[in-house]
């Protein structure tokens, strides 16, 4: 059964090449066929790979399967193999039973969109990046998942390329990841100068034996990769491109830029989490992250008025709590996050489109306003992801995984008070702007017209994402309500090394309950107090708004607290102004006398063909002139 | 003869049987079609009888030949290329006036020149196969009569192929005086065992180095290559780049394994500054050339620099470095001449740059395939042309001979920006291209060869690891 | 025999030399025919009698008179054509060349004679020897020999062809 | 039954290969190169009698025959090559046939 692991990428594969090749002959029912029935065949695959692992578990808890081997030359021998252990597979099992779920939606979605082939190419292929990057066995192909998966967002953001914001947000989201990308490319290798293997596994068994605890060769490391994981996850300092990155087809965010590439940094980190364990001081770096990143996206979400640049800062903040929880050594919790959060943020993004389709394109909140009666099944969708979002405790999933983060925040023995507090902040925080969100968009009066409704392939998937949203947190329920914490007990194995470090200290159930309950209640103020400013007391904002330094500040949360103007001022304009200057400099000077002598010696060597038989053949004598003396006289 | 030799031997005989039989074809009935059919079956015959010979391999038919893995895999090689340049000629011809058959005939006798060459121990017959094709290329280079430069670059090739032959039979002459012996294995020995007139026998390896050197179109040997390229029909340079240098290069692989690789040091640094000039001088040659076929002559001269490098730093797994590499060369050689064949017009061959310009928007396929050999040629990864180089470079480290390798990669600096010069070309919008030289109508059969190479090429790319086994066991089956 | 050896390569030589200097190619091909002669004299004195009678046979016989023939057909003969080949033999145009292959004839000369020990060259080997080792050892080359004039025949036939109806004069091919 | 010294007789086949490049290499007249071409190639088939002479072995006579088959056949070819351009450029001046250079 498990043999069968390398046709969950294979098929995406597939699917691409022959979208790539046939895309145009198949017809608009062809291309959804192949396109969307290739990942969900996958993504059956994967239900089963899932079920083999609780039944009859590998031995060690994971499996390998090496399909060949690449190259051979001397000791250079990389293979082509699929590791597949409990963190791969629920990474395996979210990208494509969530992607299978998006690309159904598609199919109503861009029903009408001329590039409809090209579309479902690019996310195949995603899907089938995503899948390497997640199931490569060694760096080398893991590294060509990232940037598989980094190349697909850049074709997705800007697929609608004849608006040249769309093409903009793409180049941006490429160069922005690409100075992570950069970090966690030397983090690599020197991982493999190191350690001398390409292998994950080996690498990480190797570092624990040969790197001290606390040396600089992990901390190193450890801040390298997680230079990667940063910019591909939009973690603070590098989260200035997913905002921008809604410019895509809202499938697209749903998939790329909430539910699974973001998470690519999450993963990154669970799968080397050895050298995080090393490196205590770069643990803490990634909880710091996590913490101010939660806090500051939180804060700009407030102002948005996009609906998905609202849910754009709420995947940053969200991926910050998987940072947070990675940070103070939960593990497990964060990749419990993550797929809680793939399953309620791909439903927003998914509801949030069905509005937009309705609405003609409409982005705006304040432009819709009573979509509630128009459109009841999005709005019911859409209120379950909003409630697991904002963690309504005990019936949504987001309430399970989060409390589980702020737990270990506060009791970890690598957590903190503070790093808790940021976390209980954040959730308020998200609460508030969530409802506000659902306030502003779907009560009151109605603004526009809605056109057309989402037929049932977009309904669909709607319905099997609330339905996961909900019940997706009882497989894993906090301490004292009883002993259920079958994720946690699946992914055991794959965080077997840190099971030493991270002895939970029990702090019983007393400490737990008082946690949980403070995160409630802030959590439930939050929509109190959503539901007071922007549903029965508008005018209260109204009046601040009113006042000129409140109104800065708006602008100011509006802008995503100002990364990008800082950026721009930091380093994008004196760049474009080094760029400009240089125009003409001694650089360039040296390139083009080098272009300039590449040209002069192609002339010059020019002379020497000159058409003439003789000549060749004076070209051959002289030839065998100089080789017969060399041979003859050294 | 015994039958075991027999056995052995029929791969060349099928081959040489076919041109008669094409022959004879042509004497009751001449079409293109029953040409390409027969000429196909001569081909295949001998393809499938490789592996009949390959139960009895090795054998030694008269000092003359040998038959063992080595050669074999190397006749497969040959083989299939030849048959390729068939199925591009038939397209090709088709669009043509003149005669045809002929094309086939010579092709097999071609063929069979360099099957002889790569199975052959013996000085005599390597210059037996060397000008059987040798001389069948002449008339093939010549083969569009009514193109001035097609005549002038048969010519070109006559005298120059010929004055290096001549160089080569005096050199053979002077080791046979010396030695008393023309067997490879044999005369090995006696140089090894030293008693011999020292620069006699330094000058007359020089003199045959000539005649193999020029063949492989090695600085400062290399000079004929454009012309000859530039003025022969599409498919007959495909031919020309392939299969006459890939021949050539198993009979130099014979000799070092024979030699054993104890290669002097001063030859190693002739050898190394041969191949630095001709990396150098291929490519700065081509960098703003703008007649294609050009272009990828003064490529193949690199690329033969390159395959040099590998005969050079190789150590140990030289022998499979320089195959593989020769193999991803000879696949995308044959894709981009091919390529060359099927794209140009019943008026005028498809040869300057501007003729592709826009070729993305006309015909995506084509120029698809095209920008996946360029690519391969170039050594972007996922393409047999990748793994090649990093044959190359992975030895150079191996051995430490930085200079080469800082060579190699410099020159493919240079390569990069001639290939992508026809890829942007192929990309940009269509300007005023010179009349007749776009065919109008695909020829199927030559662009289905391509698409297949195309695969090919990517397939070695992704899954090197099994023609890596394959030739392994060729090499060292030796 | 000694002596014939040296006369018959002197005449060889100067023959040679007469060759590559005539304008008149009639003349030329004259004193090639006596240098293939003299050369197969050569090959008597050396005791190899089936390849002198070969080299007038093959050589001297059907080469020399191809290239007679050719003379005639392309109807270059005396006057305008010597005149023209003066114009194409200014010293400009030889010496460099002819400078090369002095340098080539001074290598070879010292890589022939450097270390030399006088070893004769002068053993008998009659035409049965040859076409026994012709016929045993060396049959598949003979077989290839007929492969090549095969090849020959059939590139020489196509090229000379006159043109089809349907070719163009000049046309691009 | 003579005393020749093989050095002399390959000395001999060396001279006329240099006569003969010079021929290739000076005359403008394809007609003049191609015999030239036949004095360098009869002067290696010279060189490969005297070393057969020398072994007292045929495989120099023999080398020799196959000289002469090619040596035909190429001149065959040649000439038919050469008037075909004659036919065409009118011409038999080898450096007027560069229509392709650089």
């Amino acid at each position: 059964m498990l043999d069968l692991l390398w046709l969950i990428p294979a098929l995406p594969l597939a699917g691409f090449l022959v979208l790539l090749f046939a895309g145009e002959k198949l017809g608009k029912s062809g291309v959804a066929w192949v396109g969307a029935g290739s990942v969900g065949i996958s993504a059956l695959i994967a239900g089963l790979l899932k079920w083999t692992f609780l039944t009859s578990p590998p031995e060690g808890h994971h499996f390998t399967q090496a399909l060949w081997t690449w190259l051979d030359v001397g000791a250079f021998k990389p293979e082509i193999a699929l590791y597949l252990d409990p963190l791969s597979l629920v990474m395996t099992l979210v990208v494509t039973g969530v992607g299978f779920l998006i690309h159904l939606y598609s199919v109503g979605y861009m029903h009408d969109d001329e590039d409809y082939s090209r579309f479902f190419a690019c996310m195949n292929l995603f899907v089938f990046a995503m899948l390497i990057l997640v199931l490569a066995d060694n760096l080398l192909l893991l590294y060509v998942g990232w940037e598989g998966v980094g190349l697909c967002s850049y074709l997705l953001i800007g697929f609608w390329y004849k608006d040249p914001a769309n093409c903009k947000a793409a180049q941006k989201a490429f160069i922005v990841t690409r100075v992570g990308d950069t970090a966690m490319a030397l983090g690599f290798f020197l991982l493999v100068t190191q350690l001398g293997t390409l292998q994950v596994q080996d690498l990480l068994e190797r570092a624990a034996t040969r790197w001290e605890p606390g040396s600089g060769m992990a901390l190193a490391t450890a801040l390298l990769l997680l230079g990667g994981a940063v910019g591909k996850s939009g973690q603070l300092p590098l989260q200035t491109w997913l905002p921008d990155a809604m410019a895509g087809p809202t499938p697209v965010s749903a998939l790329i830029h909430a539910a699974t590439m973001v998470t690519a940094g999450v993963y990154l980190i669970a799968r080397t989490y050895v050298i995080y364990t090393l490196a205590p001081a770069a643990m803490a770096a990634v909880a710091v992250v996590g913490a101010l990143t939660l806090l500051i996206a939180g804060l700009a979400a407030f102002a948005q008025s996009d609906i998905k640049r609202v849910l754009a800062y709420s995947t940053i903040s969200q991926i910050g709590y998987m940072f947070l929880a990675l940070g103070v050594g939960a593990w497990s919790a964060a990749m419990f996050h993550f797929m809680t959060h793939a399953f309620f943020k791909a439903l927003l993004f998914l509801a949030a489109g069905s509005v937009i389709y309705a609405l003609h394109h409409e982005q705006n909140i304040f432009k819709m306003g009573g979509i509630r009666k128009q459109l009841p099944l999005t709005y019911r969708t859409f209120l379950i992801g909003a409630s697991s979002l904002a963690a309504i405790p005990f019936i949504t999933s987001g309430f399970y995984s989060k409390d589980a983060i702020l737990y270990q925040a506060f009791t970890s023995e690598h957590g903190h008070f503070l790093l808790w507090l940021a976390g209980a902040l954040g959730a308020l925080m998200t609460s508030a702007y969530t409802f506000r969100m659902v306030f502003i968009a779907f009560f009151g009066e109605p603004k526009t017209h809605v056109h057309h409704k989402p037929g049932w392939v977009m309904n669909f998937p709607l319905l099997a994402l609330a339905f996961l949203s909900t019940v997706g947190g009882f497989i894993e329920l906090p301490h004292f309500m009883g002993h259920a914490q079958f994720f946690a007990d699946f992914m055991a194995p794959s965080f077997a090394h840190a099971a030493g470090h991270a002895a939970e200290a029990h702090h019983g159930a007393g400490l737990e309950i008082g946690l949980m309950v403070v995160a409630m209640a802030l959590g439930l103020g939050g929509i109190a107090a959503a539901y007071v400013l922007f549903l029965a007391k508008p005018e209260i904002i109204e009046e601040k708004m009113k006042s000129e330094g409140n109104r800065k500040l708006h602008a100011f949360l509006f802008s995503g607290l100002g990364f990008d103007k800082l950026y721009d001022t930091l380093f994008v304009n004196p760049y474009c102004w080094i760029a400009r200057v240089n125009k003409r400099d001694i650089v360039d000077l040296g390139y083009s006398f080098l272009a300039a002598v590449g040209m002069l010696v192609h002339f010059l060597l020019g002379l020497t063909v000159t058409g003439r038989v003789r000549w060749y053949a004076a070209g051959i004598a002289a030839g065998c002139l100089i080789l017969m003396s060399v041979m003859v006289f050294t | 003869m015994t039958e075991a030799q027999f056995v052995a031997l029929s791969p060349l005989i099928l081959v040489g049987l076919a041109a008669l039989v094409v022959m004879l074809a042509a004497s009751f009935k001449r079409s293109n079609g029953l040409a390409l059919g027969l000429t196909l079956a001569g081909f295949a015959a001998s393809l499938v009888s490789l592996a009949w010979a390959a139960k009895v391999a090795p054998v030694q038919v008269t000092p003359l030949i040998l038959i063992d893995r080595l050669a074999l895999f190397y006749l497969g090689l040959v083989f299939l290329t030849g048959a390729a340049v068939a199925l591009l000629g038939h397209g090709y011809f088709e669009k043509r006036a003149g005669y045809r058959d002929e094309f086939y005939m010579l092709l097999l006798m071609a063929t069979l020149g360099a099957g002889v060459l790569v199975a052959t121990t013996h000085f005599a017959a390597l210059f037996i196969g060397l000008e059987l094709l040798t001389i069948s290329l002449y008339a093939l280079v010549g083969y569009t009569r009514t193109e001035p430069r097609s005549l002038e670059a048969g010519l070109k090739y006559l005298v120059l192929a010929t004055v290096s032959t001549s160089f080569l039979l005096f050199g053979v002459a002077l080791l046979y005086a010396e030695l008393g012996t023309m067997e490879f294995g044999k005369m090995v020995d006696l140089i090894r065992q030293g008693g011999h007139r020292e620069t006699l026998v330094n000058g007359a390896i020089a003199l045959v180095g000539i005649g193999i050197g020029f063949k492989l179109a090695l600085v400062p040997l290399h000079m004929w290559t454009p012309d000859v390229y530039e003025g022969a029909p599409a498919p007959v340079t495909a031919f020309v780049a392939t299969v006459s240098k890939g021949a050539m290069t198993a009979v130099l692989l014979r000799l070092y394994l024979l030699v054993g690789g104890a290669i002097p040091d001063s030859v190693m640094t002739l050898l190394s500054v041969i191949a630095i000039l001709s990396m150098f001088v291929g490519n700065l040659l081509a960098l703003l050339q703008d007649n294609v076929k050009r272009i990828l002559a003064y490529s193949s001269i690199a690329h033969l620099g390159y395959l040099l490098v590998a005969f050079i730093a190789g150590g140990n797994f030289a022998p499979e470095a320089v195959t593989y590499y020769l193999i991803a060369y000879m696949a995308t050689s044959l894709g981009t001449f091919g390529m060359v064949s099927v794209i140009s017009g019943r008026e005028r061959e498809a040869e300057e740059l501007r003729d592709y310009a826009g070729l993305f928007w006309r015909r995506p396929f084509e120029a698809g395939v095209f920008a996946a050999m360029l690519m391969s040629l170039a050594g972007i990864p996922l393409t047999a042309g990748f793994i090649g180089k990093f044959y190359l470079l992975a030895a150079g480290v191996d051995m430490g001979a930085w200079v080469l390798l800082g060579s190699v990669v410099i020159n493919s600096a240079l390569g990069l920006f001639y290939y992508l010069r026809i890829v942007a070309s192929m990309y940009a919008a269509e300007t005023s291209a010179k009349p007749g030289a776009a065919a109008r109508e695909v020829a199927l059969l030559g662009s289905a060869t391509l698409a297949a190479l195309a695969l090919c090429l990517i397939w070695l790319g992704v899954f090197p690891a099994g023609l890596i086994t394959l030739i392994r066991s060729a090499v060292l089956g030796v | 025999m000694t002596i014939a050896f040296y006369v018959a390569s002197a005449v060889a030589l100067f023959a040679t030399l007469m060759v590559v200097t005539r304008r008149n190619p009639v003349h030329a091909v004259l004193y090639l025919m006596v240098s293939l002669l003299a050369v197969a004299v050569v090959f008597f004195t050396l005791g190899a009698h089936f390849a002198a009678a070969l080299e007038v046979i093959i050589y001297a016989g059907a080469i020399i008179v191809l290239f007679v023939f050719m003379i005639m057909l392309l109807n270059i003969g005396p006057p305008p054509s010597t005149r023209q080949e003066s114009l194409l033999l200014t010293p400009g145009i030889w010496v460099g060349p002819s400078a090369l292959s002095v340098l080539l004839a001074g290598l070879f000369l010292y890589v022939i004679l450097a270390g030399g020990r006088s070893v004769q060259a002068g053993s008998y080997v009659d035409a049965k020897t040859v076409g026994i080792s012709m016929f045993e050892i060396y049959f598949l080359g003979v077989e290839l020999a007929s492969m090549i004039l095969l090849a020959g025949l059939v590139g020489a036939y196509h090229l000379g062809k006159r043109d089809l109806p349907d070719e163009a004069e000049g046309g691009n091919g | 039954m003579t005393s020749v010294p093989m050095d002399h007789g390959l000395l001999l086949a060396g001279l006329l290969f240099a006569v003969g490049l010079a021929g290739v290499l000076v005359r403008r007249n394809i007609l003049y190169v191609l015999m030239s071409l036949e004095i360098m190639m009869n002067s290696a088939a010279l060189a490969f009698v005297v070393a057969g002479a020398r072994w007292s072995q045929p495989d120099g006579q023999i080398v020799f025959i196959f000289i002469v088959t090619v040596a035909a056949a190429e001149v065959a070819v040649g000439l038919a090559l050469v008037y075909q351009m004659f036919k065409r450029m009118k011409t038999l001046d080898a450096d007027a046939a560069s229509l392709m250079r650089g």
